[in-house]
C-alpha cells in the first residue's frame, strides 16, 4: 500500500471512510461530493444521498460541476422540489449526515463562507450561506472537509454563516439545538474531533507522513492534539483507483 | 390564460423598469434566452430575486439592469466567483447593487409561502449564526402550542417570475419535468409570469398523473425559445454546457472581456441566437 | 430501513392500543386492509386521524377500536352518513367517542406542518365559522409583517401512519401514483409507519423523474397484499368498486346486520381474503 | 322546447348556465359536480374543473360517485397532493368559483353541514365541512345549489359550518374577506342572488311552472323577490340530452 498520493487524495478518502452504508446524506458540492460518492462506490455502496436541488438517492457516474447536473436526476431514486427538499426532507429531520465544505472555520466548527471584512463593505464577498445555516442544525450530525491553512481555520470568524458548536462551544446547546452538530472535520493533514468536554476540534488522526508541526502552521489558532492521535491508514489501492476513474470520468465529461 | 409572444414582445409588454422580478431554475432550466432580452431592452433599477444568482443574474447586474440582489448563494457553481456582481457589490460598478441575502431555506419558504398566498414563512432556521443580524427582514415567532420559537420571512411575491420550462401545448399548459427547484412556486407567487420552453406541441406528453404541469391560466405570457436555457440545460433536450461556466470564469473576470463577450453575444443577436442549443437528444 | 413483514405481524409489532393513527388514502389507496387487521388484533382506546374518515373508520370505531376521532368531513361519499360513527357519536355504541373535528385545509396543512417538522401550521381558514368556537385547538397567529391575522393548528405526529400505495422495490422504496391525498405526508409526519402495497417488485416502474417515492428509510414496515385497498381503488391495479360504497349504506345501517357483515368479512378471515379483488386491470 | 324536466333537472340546467368557459371552478360533489360538468359538455367546453382530492382541469366521463373516483385522475391535466391543492390552489387564490351544496343555508347564503341541534348532543350529526370553510373565502365568488325545503331553508342556523355573507350579511365585509362570496344560489324552484343593499339572497329568476307561493312554501324565512323576477328559460332539449346521457352513463358505472 506504498502508491503515492496527495493531500486531497487523502483527505477525500478519509472523508469518504467516514460514512456507512445506512446513512442518509446531505451532500455539499466540490470535496464534500467527492467523498460522499467514493463511499458509495467504495465501502458504503447502500449509503443515500442527497442534493439540496432536490435530488434523492442519486447515483452519479461522474461528479457533478453544480448542485444540480442533470447527471444527479437522471441517476436519483426521485427528484423533489427545492421547497419540499428544505421541509420535508432536511428540516423533517431525515437527514442523518450533513457533509459541508466552507471558506473559514474556527476551533468550534463554525464556518463563514459570507464574507472577509465587513459585512457592509466586504474586503472579499463570498458566495454566502446557501443550504449551510439549517443543514448545519437539522441534520443529525455534520461532517466538514476542508484543506487547512491559515486563512481558512482562523482565530477569529468575521461572520458565522453556519453553526458548529457556536463561538465558544456552548451555544448549540444553549440554543436548544438536539442534533450533534460536527463531529468530524476531515482536512488534508489530519481528522479533528470534538473534544468531550469543551467541544474544541482536537486533531485525532493525523496522516501519514504529516507532522504536527505541518498542522499548525497550517492553523490560525494553537491546535490541540488528542491524547490518543493515531496515523490515519494510507490510501488503499482501490480507493485510490476508484478516486481517480470518477475524477478522470468527471474532466472528461465536464470539458465536453 | 397564457398568451403565446416572442419573447421580444413578452419582455416589452410585462417587464417594466423598477419590478420585483425572480428568475428561477436551480441549475436546470435557468432562463438565460429571458435574461438577454432583458438586457437588450436596457431594463434598469430591476430588483432581481434568485436563490442562486449564477451567470444569468452576473451577465445582467453587469450590464446594470439591477439596484438590488436578494439571493442566498452567489456564485458560479464549482468554478468560482461571480466576477460581476462582486465588481458591484465591492465597487459599485457599474452601479451601485444592494444586497437582501438570506439561506436557500429561507428563500425556499418564502417563494412556498408567496405560492400558497400566505404572508410569511415560518421554518426551524437560522439559529445560531449572523445573517439576522445583518437582515432586518429575518424575525421571528413563538408557536402558539408548544411556544418554541421559530425563524420567519416575508413571503416573496415578485411583480414578474420568469421561468424556462421544457415545452407548452396549444392551450397554454406547460411541463416542469427533472429538478424543478422553485420554478412552479415562482410563477404561482408572481403577478405576473413569463415562461420560455423548448417547444409548443399538440400534446403535452406528461408521462405520470402527477407529472408537474402549469395550466394555462397560471401564466401571463409564453415565449417558444428552443435552447434558451442554455448554458443551463433541458432535461431531454440538450446538456448542460459545463465547459461555458468554466469559460465564464474568463470572460467575466475583467470588465472589458465581458462588455466585449456581451456585446458579440447579447446585444448583437436575438433570442433566435439561442437556437443553436436546442438540439434535442436522443 | 423499512422491514417486510406480514400484516399480521406489521400490526403486531407496531400498534398498540391507546396509539394516535393516522390512516389516509382520499378515496384513493385506503388502507382497508390494515384497517381490518387492526379490528382482528382487537387493539382499543385509539385516537383515529383521518380527513375523511368513511367506510375504514366505520367499520373500526363500529367494533370499538377507538375512543377518539380527529376529521374533517364524515361520510360515505356520494351515499350518504357513516352510521356507525353516528351511532357512537349520538348514542356512545360500542363506546363513547370523542371528537376533534377540522376543515379539510385545517388537516392538510396540519398533516403538512408534521411531514415539515414544524409544530404548527398557519392558513388562510376559519374565518367567519363556528368550528374555533367547539374546537379550542384552532388559534391564530399575527404576520409578523403585515400584521393580519392567520389561523393556526397543532401538526399532526401520530404514533403510527398507515397507507397503502402502488408497489414498493426489494430495498423498500415505495411509489405512489395518482390521487396521492397527504399519504406522503403522514408517513413522513409518523413516528412509526406501516405501508401495505399491491406488489413487491424488481424494478419499481417510475415513469418520471419526480414520481411520487417514500425511500425506503421513511418506512417502519411494509406488508404486500394485494387487493388491500378495497372497496377503494389502486390506480392502474384495481377500481374502486362503488356498488361496494352503495351497499354499505344498508349493512351498516343497523348493529345486527353490521355485526354480522364484520364477522364473516372480517373476523372469520385474514389479509388474504383482499387478493380476490386484485386482478391488475390490463 | 317543450320537453317535460324534472325540478332537479331544472336546478342542475340553471346552475351548469352559471358557469363560463373561461371559470376556474372547484367543485362540491353531488349537485355541483352535475352541474359543472354539464356546463362543460355544453356551453363551456373550456371551463377548468378542479376537485378537491388533487385532480386538476379534469374532465370525467361519468359523475364520480365521490371526490376522489379514479376518473377523475385520468382525465385530469394533472393530480397533485391534497396539502398543495388547499395551499398552492385554493389558499393560492387561484379558483374563481367555488361550487358548492350544503344541507342548511340562511337567507345570507351561510351554510351548515356540521350539526342539528347542540354540537356537542347532536339531533343529527351531519358530515362536517370538509373543504367548505375555505372554499366559502379563498374562491372568487361562490355559487352555491340546493334544492328547497323548510328543513334546508332556515331561519337560523344551528351551526355555522361556512360563512356566506355573514349572520347579518355585513361580517364578510367586517372580516375583511376580499373575495366576493355567495352570488349565486341556485334551488329546485328558482334563482337568488344577493340583494345589492343588504346581501339578502332574493330571488331573481323563477323555473318554468313554479309559483311565488311554491317558493315560500319551501323557505325557513319571510322570501324576498327581486323587483325585476324573470323567468328562468326552461331546458333546452340539448341540455336535457346532455344531462341525462352523463346521468345514465355514471348510473351503469356505479352499479358495476
Amino acid at each position: 500500500m506504498s502508491a503515492s498520493f496527495t493531500p486531497n487524495e487523502m483527505m477525500t478518502i478519509a472523508a469518504a471512510r467516514a460514512l456507512k452504508s445506512t446513512d442518509v446524506c446531505f451532500v455539499g458540492i466540490g470535496a464534500p461530493s467527492a467523498a460522499c460518492n467514493l463511499a458509495r462506490l467504495t465501502h458504503a455502496p447502500g449509503v443515500t444521498l442527497i442534493y439540496e436541488s432536490g435530488t434523492i438517492a442519486t447515483k452519479p457516474n461522474v461528479l457533478p460541476l453544480s448542485i444540480g447536473d442533470g447527471e444527479l436526476c437522471e441517476t436519483a431514486l426521485t427528484t423533489v422540489s427545492v421547497p419540499e427538499m428544505f421541509r420535508y426532507w432536511l428540516q423533517g429531520g431525515r437527514i442523518t449526515i450533513g457533509f459541508i465544505g466552507g471558506a473559514q472555520i474556527d476551533r468550534f466548527a463554525n464556518i463563514n463562507t459570507t464574507v472577509v471584512g465587513d459585512y457592509h463593505k466586504p474586503k472579499v464577498r463570498l458566495p454566502g450561506g446557501g443550504g449551510a445555516p439549517e443543514i448545519a442544525t437539522n441534520c443529525g450530525e455534520i461532517f466538514i472537509t476542508m484543506a487547512m491553512g491559515k486563512r481558512a481555520f482562523v482565530d477569529r470568524l468575521p461572520f458565522i454563516t453556519s453553526m458548529g458548536h457556536g463561538p465558544t462551544g456552548v451555544e448549540r446547546q444553549k440554543l436548544g439545538v438536539r442534533s450533534q452538530g460536527p463531529t468530524k472535520l476531515i482536512t488534508d493533514l489530519c481528522v479533528l474531533e470534538p473534544d468531550a468536554a469543551t467541544n474544541e476540534m482536537t486533531v485525532v488522526s493525523i496522516h501519514p507522513g504529516v507532522t504536527r508541526e505541518a498542522i499548525q502552521e497550517n492553523c490560525g489558532w494553537p491546535i490541540r492534539f488528542s491524547a490518543h492521535v493515531v496515523e490515519t491508514p494510507a490510501p488503499t489501492e482501490e480507493e485510490l483507483r476508484v478516486l481517480r476513474d470518477i475524477q478522470e470520468r468527471t474532466r472528461r465529461a465536464h470539458a465536453a | 390564460m397564457a398568451q403565446v409572444l416572442s419573447l421580444h414582445d413578452a419582455v416589452a409588454e410585462h417587464v417594466r423598469d423598477g419590478d420585483t422580478i425572480a428568475m428561477e431554475g436551480f441549475t436546470h432550466l435557468i432562463p438565460f434566452a429571458a435574461g438577454h432580452e432583458i438586457i437588450r431592452q436596457k431594463r434598469k433599477r430591476l430588483t432581481l430575486i434568485r436563490m442562486t444568482p449564477d451567470l444569468i443574474y452576473d451577465q445582467m447586474i453587469g450590464m446594470g439592469c439591477a439596484e438590488k440582489l436578494v439571493f442566498s448563494w452567489g456564485g458560479n457553481p464549482g468554478v468560482g466567483s461571480t466576477h460581476r456582481i462582486r465588481d458591484a457589490i465591492e465597487n459599485g460598478w457599474p452601479n451601485a447593487l444592494a444586497i437582501e441575502e438570506h439561506s436557500h431555506a429561507g428563500m425556499a419558504n418564502a417563494y412556498e409561502a408567496g405560492a400558497a398566498n400566505l404572508p410569511f414563512a415560518a421554518f426551524r432556521g437560522y439559529i445560531g449564526v449572523d445573517l439576522p443580524k445583518v437582515n432586518p427582514r429575518i424575525k421571528s415567532i413563538t408557536c402558539p402550542y408548544t411556544g418554541e420559537f421559530l425563524a420567519t420571512v416575508p413571503a416573496i411575491r415578485p411583480d414578474v417570475g420568469i421561468v424556462h420550462a421544457l415545452r407548452a401545448d396549444r392551450d397554454g399548459n406547460v411541463l416542469l419535468e427533472g429538478i424543478t427547484g422553485c420554478q412552479k412556486e415562482v410563477v404561482l407567487a408572481a403577478k405576473r409570469s413569463i415562461v420560455t420552453v423548448e417547444e409548443i406541441v399538440d400534446d403535452l406528453r406528461t408521462t405520470s398523473y402527477n407529472s408537474i404541469v402549469l395550466p394555462h391560466w397560471t401564466i401571463t405570457a409564453i415565449a417558444c425559445v428552443p435552447g434558451g436555457a442554455h448554458p443551463s440545460y433541458a432535461q431531454g433536450y440538450y446538456k448542460r454546457d459545463n465547459s461555458f461556466y468554466i469559460a465564464w470564469d474568463k470572460i467575466s473576470r475583467e470588465r472589458d472581456s465581458f462588455l466585449a463577450w456581451m456585446k458579440d453575444n447579447v446585444l448583437d443577436k436575438d433570442a433566435s441566437a439561442f437556437a443553436v442549443h436546442a438540439k434535442k437528444q436522443a
